[in-house]
């Protein structure tokens, strides 16, 4: 089995430490717009990256294939390529396949290739699980089993376009320019080496479940181990892919909904819940028991994306920023108001959680242009998931 | 008085004095025929006494020892020509012979530096431990509060 | 002896403001050239700055030590006259984090809302804040001979505040916040840890809400003194009627002891 | 509450020799030596003797002897007589146990198990007595090219700093240690033409014009830290953590702020000052990029930026951060780095040693390619010249010395810094205690050992063949490891002997 750490992580240090700067905009109508205020704001916190890393989620993106899963692979060799492409037409039906397009971006240096797949899984292949528990052994077995080849995103109607480089090169490189999302995250990182590998930026994806993340997990030994025994093979040694697995696990597999999603990895102080009424008071303890290795200790902020959602949430005390702001349509949240209001100068509200406290945005679903496939929070078809003891 | 050579003297640092009075022991020890602090301590006898005092107050502790001045006025005070001061080297001496203990240049030192010794019935003060490059009061002090200066 | 710290200041311009402005265009520009350029701007003789345009451009005002009048407009950046002594600055905006970060004297006016840590390790001056500010406001301020610092907050500030103060004054105005949002529960931990200094609160606190080494009291007279001064500044920096807002309605927090933590150890 | 502690001390006083002078009772600030006078006997409170040995050392006669109570329990491996001990007194107190100076516990050092190499035949030793022998060192970030054309690559964005031997003084506080302390680093300092280091508690009035020998500390209580501290220093340090105590912050009692400590912090007399575990504005490493830039803004780019770490697990990934976010000097504290006070549980079970951290550091940034980028700096608990000369082999740019030169200056690491007794006048700031600390007399003894430690780094670098010690910075090759295990001599980067 290929050892994915070798890249992102390749010290072995105990996880990858960075920091970073966060922005994400949501067009709560549903409504597909252009990414340049995302790209401008993201720019505008260049001091809290250092050039080593920049990305971008976008939802919406692909409505053309909205019922197929849009992957993003990242080949470091082309013969990975021919390798991962056969082991996708063994398994799935390729509706279309392309290279991602670029462009000749100067401050790019010696780019992997990236092709994204527009799929679903053939009948006959692990018939017994969803479709997107499928999706998920692909995603696995390609980031651990084939070298030189890396998923970036797998979710339907949305893309991860990441790599080294700041946020805006990145947006440059890719064309982002070019398309249009209802939801967009972007990050700028500063991690401490510079083993300068495509896939250790953010976000962090899987599914349509993208993480965007500032800060460090110190509690990530045990959120780690917690996960494997269900299954998740923490290939890249970073903290911020526990968060994704996290609310994968949470939210996607046990069927919590985000607002105890968030109470699990932030939970309140023992203090504040021992002042709560019940029911609350008994349903926080209980959560703080039963998930206590969920804790998501130390500072942290993140940005959690699906399709129709996204949640902005911070640690416990507040030990990283993060502001919100509404401008219109439009939902922000940003390691710095200044970017918000860069590309936003009047807002309608404007806002600083309290840790812990999440800011939580939705595509209201009346909303007529909305275009994108909202998964309902529990379908039959994901309960029986739940039956399948692990994923790998 | 005609002006002499610059006199060695011992030069008192406040701000390093600990206040431990090794210098009042190693003085006195100097000044006892054995020139040894175990013979001239030792029990039962008889304790010697230093020409040089620590006087303290609070956290501010100090040596008082002779200044050996230019112009000492316990040798004008002195009525038996006991207090001398030396041509050559500048020194303030006092000869225990010729004292007859009237205790003028005790009350004419404006330093406080000349001791009465009433046992003998005579004043004594620093000679500078004569026999040795540096006294024995600034050899002992283990803070350098006492230094032997030009 | 010391002399004096502020007289220790070699002021190069010891005139107040000759009320020559100088304007600056930020847009475009990062902090270091924004900085350079304000630098220019006073060694040409400015007396008063306007920097229009500002997006989030660090430190400004970070390395002046004159009084210096500045006219922010915009989003400055963090650390905003972190280690600044004696500039008096107006932001007409919102400010981020770290505003007045180990200031040493001046006065900071901030028409909108300020980020975390406001007025950090501060050990002189002036820091009026309209709205409301993040977590850990006045953390670890102090106070020194006649540097006095003062922090005022119009609404509210998040955990923390006042956590380790040492010194200086904290008021709270405790007026409408802007957003409820911000403050979807009582702010806590107040005062932890405080060992010097004051915070007045308007209203009530619960018990839990502040740290267990903060004493309650009523303002006496001097500081009901100091309170009208406050308001009044408050009411006039940002043109707002604060005639129901009167010292009585505060509750002044103090350290319970001077050494929090002198009982913690085995010695 | 009746202690049940027995004295850890006993004191034997030979009664031939003890000749009343009483220094023994003058000096112990314990008060543990006590004179009757209608018995014309001397007593000793031996609970009170922390074997401190100053009564030993200032008795005139030498007739005092403090030996550790020979009273044993039960010999037990398990129960050690410390674990105890510690136990008594938390049963007796409730509270944690403070300490001073270093770890004591026989952690693994791996300078004893390095040694260094000679030359013979093949190539010559110099000898260091006559021919030249260059220990002159540069402190600051160094350019990746030279560029002659170029004004600003000749200058560099951060002027280096010059120090004409690679040892400093470690940061130790005005308030934790005596103005004369402070005042003999100082003082040996710039005569030896290295730094000093004010730590986080200001720099006293008394020292300014040491300025230009001064490396500042910007810790997290920001004591005394304006702008004319700042730019009145050859360095700006900022001080995240400290080997002694990683991961916790610093408490000076108010009984120890006194007038001048006041005056020197900013702050009140009386009060305590506390130093949070934090710099509150540095929760993430681009916001210690952040407080590195305000720095340099604050002191227009002229100082370089120093930023100082425990040694922890994660070092090599922390340092090449911090090099990142733009210091110009890092440095590492191992765990055997001393302190004025640190609970005891931290300082002897938290971090790793100083020898593993650096050669991970070291390592680490070379692999980067950014070991130019800043200097490197090595501390926590070096004692002789041949611990100096293999850390720089493993890679640091200079080390510094805190230990060392406290015993330099008379200090006996009895451990009760904490207690603000010192009766070496080093810990303390009681008046009577600290002018026991002459910085006449301490600032020579100090210039002393960087004088024996320099001619000692030269007569080793001479027999190795070279002459200049850039020769022997980072280069491993001189170093050889006996009785290491594989994944050591790994970890530090050299050859097991006869490799």
């Amino acid at each position: 089995m290929k050892n994915l750490r070798t890249f992102n992580n390749p010290y072995r240090d105990d996880k990858v430490f960075e920091g970073c700067a966060i922005f994400a905009l949501l067009n709560q109508a549903g409504k597909n717009v252009s990414g340049e205020p995302v790209f401008r704001a993201i720019a505008n916190m260049r001091n809290r990256g250092n050039g080593l890393g920049g990305g971008f989620a976008v939802y919406g993106i692909y409505p053309e294939y909205a019922e197929h899963y849009a992957l993003h692979v990242m080949y470091d060799d082309p013969a990975a390529r021919e390798e991962v492409e056969c082991y996708l037409k063994d398994r799935f039906d390729i509706a279309e396949e392309e290279e991602v397009p670029t462009r000749k971006t100067p401050a790019v240096s010696h780019p992997p290739q990236v092709f994204r797949y527009f799929l679903k899984p053939r009948a006959g292949w692990m018939d017994d699980v969803t479709e997107d528990e499928r999706m998920i052994r692909a995603v696995m077995d390609i980031n651990t089993g084939i070298k030189d080849a890396f998923v970036f995103s797998s979710g339907k109607n949305m893309g991860v376009f990441k790599g080294v480089g700041h946020p805006e090169t990145m947006a440059e490189y890719f064309r982002l320019d070019e398309y249009r999302g209802y939801l967009w995250t972007a990050h700028s990182r500063f991690p401490t080496n510079s083993r300068a590998w495509w896939g250790g930026a953010h976000p962090f994806s899987i599914l349509d479940w993208t993480v965007i993340h500032n800060g460090e997990v110190s509690s990530y030994g045990i959120n780690r181990r917690y996960l494997e025994m269900f299954g998740y093979a923490c290939t890249l040694e970073t903290d911020t892919e526990v968060l994704a697995y996290i609310v994968d696990l949470l939210a996607r597999r046990q069927r919590l909904p985000m607002s105890l999603v968030t109470k699990i990895m932030a939970p309140p102080l023992w203090e504040e819940i021992e002042r709560m009424k019940e029911p609350e008071r008994s349903e926080l303890i209980k959560l703080r028991q039963v998930y206590g290795s969920l804790l998501v200790n130390g500072p942290f902020a993140v940005v959690i994306a699906h399709h129709g959602e996204m949640i902005g949430l911070n640690d416990r005390i507040r030990l990283r920023p993060m502001t919100a702001g509404i401008g219109g349509e439009n939902l922000y949240i940003s390691s710095e108001e200044a970017s918000i209001r860069l590309v936003c100068p009047e807002l309608d509200e404007f806002w600083s959680p309290q840790g812990g406290d999440p800011i939580v945005g939705k595509v209201k679903l009346e909303t007529p242009a909305l275009h994108v496939p909202v998964r309902p929070l529990v379908s039959d078809e994901d309960r029986a998931g739940l039956k399948v003891g692990g994923l790998i | 008085m005609n002006k002499l050579a610059p006199q060695k003297r011992i030069q008192v640092k406040e701000e390093a004095c600990i206040g431990c009075r090794l210098c009042e022991f190693y003085c006195a020890a100097e000044h006892h025929p054995s020139k040894d602090l175990l013979k001239a301590f030792g029990p039962g006898r008889e304790r010697p006494r230093g020409r040089v005092r620590v006087v303290e107050e609070g956290p501010v502790s100090f040596a008082l020892v002779c200044r050996h001045c230019d112009e000492p006025l316990c040798v004008f005070a002195c009525v038996s020509g006991a207090m001398e001061r030396d041509p050559e080297t500048g020194k303030v001496i006092h000869d225990p012979e010729r004292c007859v203990g009237c205790l003028s240049c005790v009350l004419a030192c404006t330093n406080g530096t000349i001791l009465w010794d009433e046992k003998r019935g005579v004043v004594a003060k620093c000679d500078l431990c004569p026999g040795r490059e540096v006294p024995a009061c600034v050899a002992g002090c283990p803070n350098e509060a006492l230094i032997l200066s030009e | 002896m010391l002399p004096e710290i502020n007289s220790q200041l070699p002021i190069l311009n010891p005139q107040p403001p000759t009320g020559e402005v100088a304007q600056v265009d930020a847009r475009g520009l990062d902090y270091r050239e924004l900085n350079r350029r304000v630098d220019d701007l006073l060694a040409s003789g400015a007396g008063e700055i306007e920097i229009r345009g500002v997006h989030g451009q660090r430190y400004i005002a970070s390395r002046i030590r004159r009084p210096v009048n500045f006219r922010i407009h915009g989003t400055p950046g963090n650390d905003l006259a972190a280690f600044s002594d004696g500039v008096r600055l107006e932001v007409f905006g919102d400010a981020q984090d770290g505003v007045g970060n180990t200031m040493n004297s001046g006065e900071i006016i901030v028409h909108g809302r300020a980020g975390d840590i406001v007025g950090m390790g501060m050990r002189g001056g002036r820091i009026f804040i309209r709205d409301e500010v993040g977590y850990r406001t006045a953390i670890h301020m102090k106070e020194y001979r006649e540097q006095r610092p003062v922090i005022v907050i119009g609404v509210m500030g998040q955990d923390f505040l006042g956590e380790y103060m040492a010194g200086g004054v904290v008021v709270i105005l405790n007026l409408p916040p802007r957003n409820p949002k911000s403050f979807s529960r009582p702010p806590a931990f107040i005062g932890t840890g405080i060992h010097g200094g004051k915070i007045f609160f308007r209203g009530k606190l619960e018990p839990y809400q502040t740290g267990k080494e903060v004493g309650f009291d009523c303002p006496d007279e001097k500081e009901k003194e100091l309170l009208n001064g406050i308001i009044r500044d408050y009411s006039n920096y940002f043109s707002q009627n604060l005639d129901h807002v009167i010292p009585d309605d505060f509750l002044k927090l103090y350290p319970k002891n001077l050494r929090p933590y002198g009982r913690l150890y085995a010695y | 509450m009746k202690s049940y502690l027995p004295a850890e001390f006993i004191i034997e006083r030979n009664e031939d020799r003890c000749i009343r002078c009483l220094a023994c009772v003058r000096q112990c600030g314990f008060e543990t030596h006590v004179y009757d006078a209608e018995e014309d006997s001397l007593l000793s409170k031996e609970e009170l003797c922390v074997g401190c040995l100053r009564c030993v050392t200032i008795c005139p006669t030498r007739a005092l002897t403090v030996r550790t109570n020979p009273s044993e329990p039960r010999p037990n491996a398990n129960w050690t007589r410390e674990h105890l001990r510690d136990v008594a007194r938390q049963a007796e107190s409730g509270g944690v146990i403070l300490t001073g100076s270093g770890n004591d516990k026989p952690i693994r050092s791996y300078w004893d198990h390095l040694y260094l190499n000679a030359s013979q035949v093949t190539n010559p030793s110099i000898d260091p007595l006559r021919e030249p022998m260059e220990l002159r060192t540069y402190l600051g970030k160094k350019p990746d090219t030279f560029n002659p054309g170029d004004a600003k690559t000749r200058e560099s964005e951060c002027s280096n700093v010059r120090i004409e031997t690679p040892l400093l003084f470690s940061a130790m506080s005005f308030g934790a240690i005596s103005l004369q302390a402070m005042q003999s680093l100082a003082q040996a300092a710039s005569e030896y033409g290295t730094l000093f280091n004010t730590g986080e508690g200001g720099l006293p009035s008394e020292l300014v014009d040491y300025g230009k020998s001064a490396i500042v500390q910007c810790a997290s209580g920001r004591f005394g830290v304006n702008w004319e501290y700042l730019n009145n220093s050859a360095i700006v340090e900022i001080k995240i953590g400290q080997g002694a105590k990683p991961g916790i912050g610093g408490h000076l009692p108010g009984e120890k702020v006194l007038a001048k400590v006041a005056e020197t912090r900013m702050i009140p007399m009386g009060t305590d000052a506390l130093s949070p575990a934090p710099q509150h504005d540095i929760y993430s490493i681009e916001d210690l990029s952040m407080l590195i830039y305000a720095l340099k803004e604050a002191t227009n780019y002229r100082k370089p930026i120093s930023v100082k770490i425990a040694a922890v697990h994660n070092a090599a990934a922390i340092a090449t951060g911090m090099v990142r976010a733009g210091a110009d000097m890092i440095v590492i504290d191992g765990i055997r780095g001393g302190t004025g006070a640190a609970p005891k549980l931290i300082r002897d079970h938290v971090g790793i040693p100083i020898e593993l951290a650096l050669a991970a550091v070291d390592s680490r940034l070379r692999e980067e390619g950014i070991r130019n980028w800043a200097s490197l700096v090595a501390a926590g608990g070096f004692r002789s010249a041949a611990d100096v000369i293999k850390a720089i082999a493993l890679g640091a740019d200079a080390v510094y010395l805190g230990t060392a030169a406290l015993v330099a200056m008379g200090c006996t690491i009895c451990q009760k810094c904490y207690t603000g007794i010192c009766n070496w006048g080093i810990c303390t700031n009681r008046p009577e205690l600290a002018k026991r600390l002459n910085p006449d007399v301490a600032a020579r003894r100090l210039e002393n050992l960087l004088r024996a430690w320099s001619l000692e780094i030269k007569e080793i670098l001479g027999g190795m063949g070279v002459n200049a010690i850039e020769s022997l910075r980072g280069n491993r090759l001189q170093l050889r490891g006996v009785g290491l295990e594989e994944w050591e001599l790994r970890v530090l980067g050299v050859k097991g002997a006869g490799e």
